[in-house]
């Protein structure tokens, strides 16, 4: 046994622009133990539903975080919808699709930006994010908002996505979809990126499946999960097919995920050729929800689980939010024992972690 | 050779003009739906306070008897939740932030009473005495 | 047109002392556990788990509710390494008395100053009620030998009391 | 005499400017390659004024007087290198004052400066032989270590000494902090380290340690230029040429490389170290 | 030359923010907004940093953290408080675990609203904190001057010094 | 000159005394009165030289009795190496003393008549032997005395056998002193066999099977290069009729190839006692024994007396196979023991790889050969003795201050053991800080395998270089680094202090005088040597070297002054926001205060023993192999 050293790793630390703590026990450059602390976001929304009711409450999950905000407000709705039995308007399906797969899109490229960071590689990460900016802006002028769009509602969207935005988008899209192009190769391909990603916080498809692990993290793995077949929303009427590796370390989430967002692309390209032409945004909602559901959605970092039990109150009994980060930190766990402590951060990054949403 | 896959990029870039907006030193070209702040048409709020409820953090508070609406700028999101519940629709989202401050802005509006709503009002208020009147007597009559 | 399930999402009630065993069992079918979560409602307890089953996509939530709020619950975390923290949650937000949990954060996963901030407060005195009188329960029999199965829960519950007083 | 006077009174007074100008140039040109408009050039001193007059601060007493003694220390290898003495016993100088930065950083025992000055150690580990083998390179074919002689050969020695030249720019990545090996400090992107062995510094003693580091840089350019020099006056200019072109490169490379691993960069390092320069060795020797 | 407001460094701690707010703070260094244009560098070191960016809520396990991080900064310094989270605590502000805006635990200097904050406005909180940093910064030249002048002994704190308005 | 002779046999009889006097305190008094006796002794020999010019003299021609008084001892160091390796039954030890000392025995008893030749010859290179195993040794006798006190003390259940130890002690000295003034080759080849077998009964002092286990391990090793030596001496007197040393060495240079073998055979045995590849494990095992002995046979003895042997035969050396293969052995060692200390946290374990690979590149000195590289390794010896005395006697009363000698344990030792910490500092800043000896004696060594174009060796040097510094220098950050520890209750007795502070004051002395001490002794040591007459260094290197020292001393001291008078605000250290106040501990996962540890890191995995030692055993001994095979067969 070599002689160890105990630090600890955040809460503030520039790598993981969120707090998260970790108890590490190293050994020369090697972590021998790792023990994760969250709770420096703890807020409390779930608690929140005793204060507001269930219709502002959308406004309150969209806070869960930042980034799939969208996500996170259309799988509360949609949630609220089922214990309703309500149908709502195709268009408001599409719209919803289209943003969501935006939303994916923008988290991507953030977390492709978030990566090159943690490997030391200033110049890629604001590569990334200069076209990830491309995607904030078609966002913006969709729904008014760059970070949380405040779009939804229970009962369909409030805002329309005009013809003009629609061409917007799409050529929009081309430009992003040959800048991705451009840096691909460098992450896939770059041999000093491919020293720090290959072979690196490899977790096997069995190992991912009995840590409970979702999301581009363990279909890199190989695990073919992808909650959009479930068909919500207007995937029903898409065509896709999940993306998945079975290498199962971190060059294979890059890959993953790198993937996801020409998938997202073709995505949004098939939807905005189908969407109705429908005037129809919103159907009305009356009453109060009673009963419960168990919702499933996609978020770009996985399957994330909504459950609303009401019992026929304007404020809901039980709120319930489990995100995919809060999945994956086992997987996180299990990653770090035996890897370097240069990769800690790296491979904290590689599940996607957005402490935020996990502790609420 | 795998090595340095960025350089063309980077070389590209360098190369090129930088994609940097100028602001400060110009201004920014908001899009129309941009939510930035709320702007009240004062003189069309009823003071119901519907706004107030609605606000998700409580930005909001209303004043009934002094009509006043006030707002904290600090407190708001930007959701626009009251927009949708204004009943005189008199709320509106606009593009354009708050700028940042030293203090916590709070931006009152005073509903100045037109001669008509006055005379609404006092009429109300005649009313409502009537009808306390009337209850009071009710009471002393039982 | 892709490739769209219809998954099934059922609830399944058992009661609290079946809990390990139908974890096993659920394991052994190869789902994996997706969520774990409670909801006070009506002055109960109502512990969900979801399994999740990959391929088929469907979710069976699996119910038990609690007889008393200070009703002892086993880890799974044994069975799912990842039920470590779903349990931590419930035990840091509702002071549900779950045992023997793999990774245990004592109550210090969120490090939340209130005690079990998502009950109500009728509901927190009552579990507090039971819990004291299940300790004196439990010291009674101390005396004829049923000393060794008092040690564990009397053992838990009393961090639990000294962290009650500090609220 | 006076001429070697000069050139040491021009190192101690325009080094940190030169090195401060270089660094200014090198985050332009690195903003540039990110797209980015970049700050003005003069930041580096704007950054230098700025934490000369912040409070001082200090983890540990010491933490001081051994950045103090860096910099006289690198300053002293400078003047040792400018007056044209003996290279090796430069670099053996140099090595010195690395070890003051060393302690300069594990002396406040906090986690992220130890662990910072052990992979600063590694570093030092990883190119000190190449920077002893360019000694060796030049002794090789002038059989002198002194700058003086070396300046003073009819031809840039740079044609005798590729694969030492190679060798040398290679590990400068690491004495400049650049990317691919940019481990036991933070200069550009995050580091796990947060910001390494400067962790615990701020206020003056950052600003001792950024002026150590220019004087470094034109110490290191300096004997980039060494290799070009003659005794062709012209040849000064094609060592400045040569010095803004290796500078490129490195800022190239800076932004093209994801930082690796330790280890990775000691075997690297090593590995062109033994080949570069030792085939170039062989080849001296068999034409000899 | 005495120009200090050329150069601000920042300190970034993500409170209890949702993210939003972060990126958006990220978002000000990258490409389009590049904040270095003003000499700012996200340092991510406390003893480094000029300007302490806060984003998100205070709840009680990051309170301490905050108040550390802004005692380990040397002065002169300027707290900002980005969003709305970190003006008031926002959406989340009746949320049981948390305590209010930043500056519950550190003075506040600038808020910068919006929820989430645009990185213009960003910028904008950046460019103010940089004109008080100057201003604090000549008022600190000017105790250091007097303090010189009254030769009192070297001052070393035995323990951190208080939080605390500039003064 | 009659102190030679008293250089010999007084140790000899301090032995005798030793073993007699059972008395603790009578022994401990009689010991230091030996010591300091002996340190006079070798004062007079150096002013009996001094008297005669510094010339080199050559004395006792006749010496019948003492020849078989010698013969003698020889036969009785056998019988007691046979009678001990049969004892704990490693039968097959006792040939390797049987044969060559019977074989010697032959040679002097049978063997041809030989020509008359000086046995004793004194010059610069045995006055300063001398003059290190004096002053060194007897210091290490002083401090043994506390020292052992203590330990016999602590480790109750080791027998008290102090009067055995401290016989050896003083038997080694009167070896050694036989060793480096001899200059008949019978002689050297007694003193030789004297030496392994004290160090052999050193090692084994604790008795404990592990003692025992590496205590013949030295001794097998150390006989296997007697061996050599004896097959080595009887093939020169066979073949040129005499046993001088000189001599020997004197044809070398002028014809190489006439004394090849007996050269390389003689240079093979040095490699066993210089514990170079792949014979170094003897020392690392030789660690068990009581930290005295470490001393003893890291510093002034033993190792010492290999690089003595080359250093003499260096002259005949230079330029042949012999040479290259030590030259390259020497190097190898260099660099495959400073990688390996870098896996070490056991002080002495560090300290004892560390003497292997300074070793090393002494051995590689001398096998090149020129006068630059001799100017090179004499300084390193004369570094490498003190300061590594000095490091075994401070590590040993740190350990017996803070019961550990690992060096994570040495964590802010100067706030915890101020004293002991501060020459430790000195010590190891002596070996490996420019301007000190080691650095400048690396630039010389560079030099001359620069001008050999000994390729090999320079990449040696240079990455052997590296890797030392890195040892090294974390050792000094352990050091320094602050703590918050409470100081240490510090038990080192006086007489290890005096000695300690001795060996402090030397080293310093040695730095600042070291260019003079180059001018006036090591100049002409080498003109003796190499019967040349120009100055090795430029003059330029040296002057500027005195300014170096002086600034190396001058910086931190007046950076020092000025930083005190700075005021400054404390801070805590940066712990991600979670330091819970007193920078020993932050807040941890759980909420509970986790201490804060820093290790240095190590890369036991990469470079440890255990990886790296057998197969570098392996390529040296194939190398020596190949090349002795080579040697012997172009000769014959
Ligand atoms: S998964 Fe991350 S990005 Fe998505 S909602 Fe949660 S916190 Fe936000
Ligand atoms: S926009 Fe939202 S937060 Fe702002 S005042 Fe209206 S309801 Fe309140
Ligand atoms: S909801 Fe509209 S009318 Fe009512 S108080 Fe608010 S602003 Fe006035
Ligand atoms: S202000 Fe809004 S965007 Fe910013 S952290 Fe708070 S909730 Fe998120
Ligand atoms: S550590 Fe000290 S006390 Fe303990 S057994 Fe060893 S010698 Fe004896
Ligand atoms: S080096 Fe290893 S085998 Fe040798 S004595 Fe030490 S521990 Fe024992
Ligand atoms: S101190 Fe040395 S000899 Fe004693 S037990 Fe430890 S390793 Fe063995
Ligand atoms: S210091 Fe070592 S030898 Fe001395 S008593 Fe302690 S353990 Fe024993």
């Amino acid at each position: 046994m070599g002689k160890q050293s105990v630090v600890p790793f955040g809460p503030q630390h520039p790598v993981l622009p969120e707090p998260i703590h970790l108890d590490l026990v190293i050994e020369d450059e090697k972590v021998v133990k790792a023990v994760p602390n969250i709770g420096f976001i703890h807020r409390g929304l779930e608690g929140l539903v005793e204060k507001k009711d269930f219709n502002t409450m959308v406004y309150v999950v969209e806070r869960t975080c930042g980034i799939c905000s969208f996500g996170h407000g259309m799988g509360y709705c949609e949630c609220v919808e089922h214990v309703f039995d309500i149908d709502i308007p195709r268009r408001a399906k599409y719209i919803r699709t289209i943003l969501m797969e935006m939303s994916r899109m923008q988290s991507h490229f953030l977390w492709l930006g978030l990566l090159a960071d943690a490997f030391g590689f200033e110049a890629l990460f604001y590569q990334a994010w200069r076209i990830r900016e491309r995607l904030l802006d078609l966002l913006e002028t969709i729904t008014g908002g760059r970070v949380i769009f405040s779009i939804n509602k229970i009962g369909g969207v409030m805002k329309d996505i005009t013809p003009d935005m629609q061409k917007a988008i799409l050529s929009e899209l081309d430009t992003i979809e040959k800048e991705l192009k451009e840096i691909e190769g460098t992450f896939l391909g770059d041999y000093t990126v491919q020293n720090r990603l290959k072979g690196q916080g490899v977790l096997t498809k069995e190992q991912c499946h009995d840590l409970g692990c979702v999301g581009p993290f363990a279909r890199a793995s190989g695990v073919k999960s992808d909650m959009r077949t479930l068909g919500y929303a207007a995937y029903p009427e898409l065509d896709f097919e999940p993306i998945t590796s079975t290498v199962g370390d971190s060059w294979a989430r890059c890959y993953v995920r790198l993937h996801e967002i020409y998938q997202s692309i073709d995505l949004v390209r098939q939807a905005i050729g189908k969407i109705p032409e429908e005037t129809d945004l919103e159907v009305p909602v009356k009453g109060n929800p009673t009963g419960e559901y168990l919702m499933r959605i996609e978020q770009p970092r996985g399957e994330a689980i909504y459950y609303v039990k009401g019992s026929g109150k304007r404020n809901l009994d039980r709120f319930r939010l489990r995100t995919p980060t809060f999945a994956n930190l086992a997987g996180l766990c299990e990653m770090l024992k035996d890897c370097e402590y240069s990769d800690v951060g790296l491979l904290a990054i590689t599940i996607d972690p957005c402490i935020s949403c996990t502790e609420r | 050779m795998a090595i340095m896959k960025f350089a063309s990029v980077a070389l590209k870039n360098l190369f090129h003009k930088p994609v940097t907006t100028a602001y400060p030193a110009a201004p920014i070209d908001y899009p129309e739906r941009s939510r930035g702040h709320i702007e009240i048409d004062i003189q069309k709020c009823i003071s119901c306070g519907a706004c107030a409820l609605n606000c998700p953090p409580g930005a909001i508070k209303v004043d009934r008897a002094a009509k006043t609406w006030t707002i904290n700028r600090m407190d708001c999101i930007q959701c626009g939740a009251c927009t949708y519940k204004c009943p005189t629709k008199c709320l509106s989202i606009v593009p354009g932030y708050q700028t940042p401050d030293g203090e916590k802005i709070f931006d009152s509006y005073q509903h100045i009473m037109t001669e008509e709503e006055k005379q609404k009002a006092a009429e109300l208020e005649a009313k409502k005495k009537a009808a306390l009147a009337a209850a009071a007597a009710k009471k002393n009559n039982l | 047109m892709a490739n769209i399930v219809s998954a099934k999402n059922e609830y399944e009630e058992i009661a609290v002392d079946q809990l390990l065993y139908t974890a096993m069992k659920k394991k052994n079918m190869g789902l994996r556990l997706s969520q774990a979560c409670v909801a006070y409602v009506d002055g109960k307890f109502e512990l969900t788990y979801s399994f999740e089953d990959d391929e088929k996509y469907d979710v069976t939530n699996v119910r038990i509710v609690l007889p008393d709020l200070n009703t002892e619950v086993p880890s799974i975390s044994d069975i799912f390494p990842c039920a470590s923290f779903y349990e931590n949650e419930m035990h840091e937000l509702f002071d549900v008395n779950i045992c023997l949990i793999g990774l245990d954060y004592h109550d210090r996963l969120y490090r939340i100053k209130k005690d079990a901030p998502m009950l109500p407060e009728e509901a927190r005195e009552r579990l507090h009620e039971e819990r004291k009188e299940a300790a004196i329960r439990e010291k009674k029999p101390g005396s004829d030998g049923g000393a060794e199965e008092a040690a564990g829960p009397a053992a838990e519950a009393a961090p639990l009391e000294k962290k009650g007083g500090e609220a | 005499m006076t001429a070697k006077f000069i050139s040491i009174m021009c190192y101690i007074l325009l080094a940190p400017f030169l090195g401060g100008l270089l660094e200014g140039l090198d985050r332009k040109i690195s903003a540039r390659m990110q797209g980015r408009v970049g700050p003005p050039i003069l930041q580096p001193f704007y950054d230098l004024v700025k934490l000369t007059k912040k409070q001082f601060i200090i983890v540990d007493r010491s933490q001081h007087f051994l950045l103090l003694s860096y910099m006289a220390l690198m300053i002293f290898t400078g003047c040792m290198f400018f007056g044209g003495t003996d290279l090796l016993m430069c670099f053996f100088v140099l090595s010195t004052a690395a070890v003051f930065l060393y302690f300069a950083a594990v002396i406040t025992s906090s986690p992220y400066t130890t662990i910072g000055g052990q992979r600063e150690l590694l570093q030092d580990m990883a190119y000190e032989p190449a920077l002893l083998l360019t000694a060796v390179g030049f002794y090789l074919v002038t059989g002198s270590f002194n700058v003086d002689t070396i300046i003073h050969t009819p031809y840039s020695l740079i044609a005798k000494l590729p694969g030492f030249f190679f060798a040398f720019v290679f590990i400068l990545t690491i004495k400049m902090r650049k990317s691919p090996f940019d481990e036991s400090a933070s200069h550009h992107a995050h580091q796990e380290l947060v910001k390494g062995i400067t962790t615990e510094m701020g206020g003056r003693n950052l600003a001792l340690y950024n002026v150590t580091e220019w004087y470094e840089t034109v110490l290191m350019l300096g004997v980039v230029a060494l290799f070009i020099i003659n005794e062709n006056p012209w040849s000064y200019l094609a060592a400045v040429l040569v010095i803004l072109l290796v500078y490129f490169f490195e800022i190239l490379v800076d932004n093209t490389c994801a930082r690796v691993k330790t280890t990775t960069m000691v075997k690297m390092t090593w590995i062109v170290t033994l080949l570069s320069a030792g085939v170039n060795f062989l080849v001296l020797m068999l034409v000899h | 030359m005495a120009n200090v407001k050329r150069s601000p460094w920042l300190l970034h701690y993500d409170g209890s923010s949702c993210n939003g707010c972060d990126i958006e703070v990220l978002a000000c260094m990258t490409p389009i907004y590049d904040a270095e244009r003003l000499g700012v560098e996200n340092t991510g070191d406390p003893m480094q940093a000029d300007i302490f960016l806060i984003t998100g809520g205070i709840n009680e396990q990051n309170a301490p953290v905050v108040k550390q991080l802004y005692d380990q900064m040397p002065r002169p310094k300027v707290v900002v408080a980005v969003g709305t989270c970190a003006c008031t605590g926002g959406v989340f502000k009746e949320a049981y675990n948390i305590c209010g805006g930043a500056d519950t635990v550190v003075p506040v200097d600038i808020y910068v609203p919006g929820c989430a904050a645009r990185p213009q406005s960003i910028i904008d909180g950046i460019i103010k904190a940089r004109d008080l940093f100057q201003q604090r910064s000549e008022e600190h030249d000017a105790k250091v001057k007097a303090e010189k002048r009254g030769g009192a002994a070297p001052v070393e704190a035995g323990k951190p010094e208080n939080t605390g308005k500039e003064g | 000159m009659p102190v030679i002779p008293f250089l010999i046999i007084f140790p000899l009889v301090m032995a005798g005394l030793m073993f007699c006097v059972r008395v603790n305190k009578v022994r401990n008094a009689i010991a230091y009165v030996g010591a300091v006796v002996i340190m006079i002794a070798v004062g007079v020999l150096i002013v009996g030289w001094a008297a005669g010019g510094y010339r080199p003299i050559e004395l006792y021609v006749h010496t019948e009795i003492a020849d078989k008084v010698i013969l003698c001892a020889e036969l009785l160091l056998m019988v007691q190496v046979t009678f001990l390796s049969f004892k704990y039954k490693k039968y097959w030890v006792s040939i390797l003393s049987i044969v060559p000392t019977l074989a010697i025995a032959w040679l002097e008893l049978f063997g041809p008549e030989m020509q008359e030749i000086s046995h004793i010859y004194i010059d610069h290179l045995s006055i300063l032997m001398c003059i290190i195993i004096g002053v060194i040794g007897s210091l290490i006798v002083v401090y043994a005395v506390g020292y052992m006190h203590g330990y016999q003390h602590y480790h109750t259940n080791i027998g008290d056998r102090r009067y055995y130890f401290f016989m050896v002690l003083f038997a080694f000295l009167g070896a050694m002193f036989g060793f480096v003034l001899s200059d008949s080759l019978l002689w050297i080849d007694l003193f030789w066999e004297a030496t392994s077998v004290c160090s052999f009964l050193l090692i084994g002092y604790t008795r404990e099977p592990e003692a025992i286990k590496n205590s013949f391990r030295a001794l097998w090793m150390n006989l296997l290069g007697g061996t050599a030596l004896a097959i080595g001496i009887i093939y020169f007197a066979l073949t040129h009729g005499t046993v001088s040393l000189h001599d020997m060495v004197a044809l070398g240079a002028a014809r190489p190839g006439e004394v090849m073998i007996p050269v390389a055979l003689i240079a093979f045995a040095a490699l066993t006692k210089a514990a170079q590849l792949p014979f170094s494990t003897w020392l690392l095992g030789a660690m068990v024994a009581p930290t005295p002995s470490s001393a003893l046979l890291h510093s002034a003895t033993m190792v010492k007396a290999g690089i003595y042997i080359l250093f003499r035969l260096a002259p005949a050396m230079s330029g042949t196979t012999t040479g290259i293969m030590i030259s390259f052995i020497g190097g190898f060692t260099f660099l495959a023991a400073s990688i390996m200390a870098i896996a070490q946290s056991d002080g002495k374990k560090v300290l004892a790889m560390s003497t292997i690979s300074n070793l090393g590149l002494m051995v590689a000195c001398a096998g090149v050969g020129r006068p630059e590289t001799i100017w090179a390794g004499v300084f390193l010896m004369i570094f490498h003795a003190i300061s590594k005395s000095l490091l075994f006697q401070d590590v040993g009363a740190t350990e017996n201050s803070i019961h550990s000698r690992d060096i994570e344990n040495m964590h802010g030792l100067l706030y915890r053991l101020p004293r002991l910490a501060i020459f430790m500092f000195i010590g190891i800043a002596g070996m490996f800080l420019a301007p000190f000896g080691m650095l400048i004696s690396k630039w010389a060594a560079l030099k001359a395998s620069v001008d050999e174009n000994n390729i090999l060796l320079v990449f040696f040097i240079v990455f052997g270089s590296a890797t030392t510094s890195f040892y090294w220098t974390k050792w000094l950050g352990k050091i320094i680094a602050s703590t918050n520890e409470a100081p240490a209750k510090d038990i080192t007795k006086r007489n290890e202090m005096i000695s300690i502070t001795i060996h402090g004051v030397l080293m310093i002395a040695l730095c600042v005088l070291f260019p003079i001490l180059s001018k006036v002794y090591v100049g002409p040591l080498l003109r003796e040597m190499f019967a040349i007459s120009e100055q090795t260094l430029p003059t330029g290197t040296l002057d500027l070297l005195i300014v170096l020292v002086v600034f190396v001393f001058a910086v931190p001291f007046f950076a020092y002054l000025y930083s005190k008078k700075i005021r400054a605000n404390k801070k805590l250290s940066y712990m991600s926001g979670i330091n819970t106040g007193k920078n020993h501990a932050f807040t941890g996962s759980m909420g509970q205060n986790e201490k804060l540890v820093l290790s240095n890191y190590y890369f036991k995995n990469i470079c440890g023993i255990r990886k790296l030692m057998l197969p570098s055993q392996l390529i040296t001994a194939a190398v020596i192999t190949v090349m002795m095979i080579f040697i012997v067969g172009g000769a014959l």
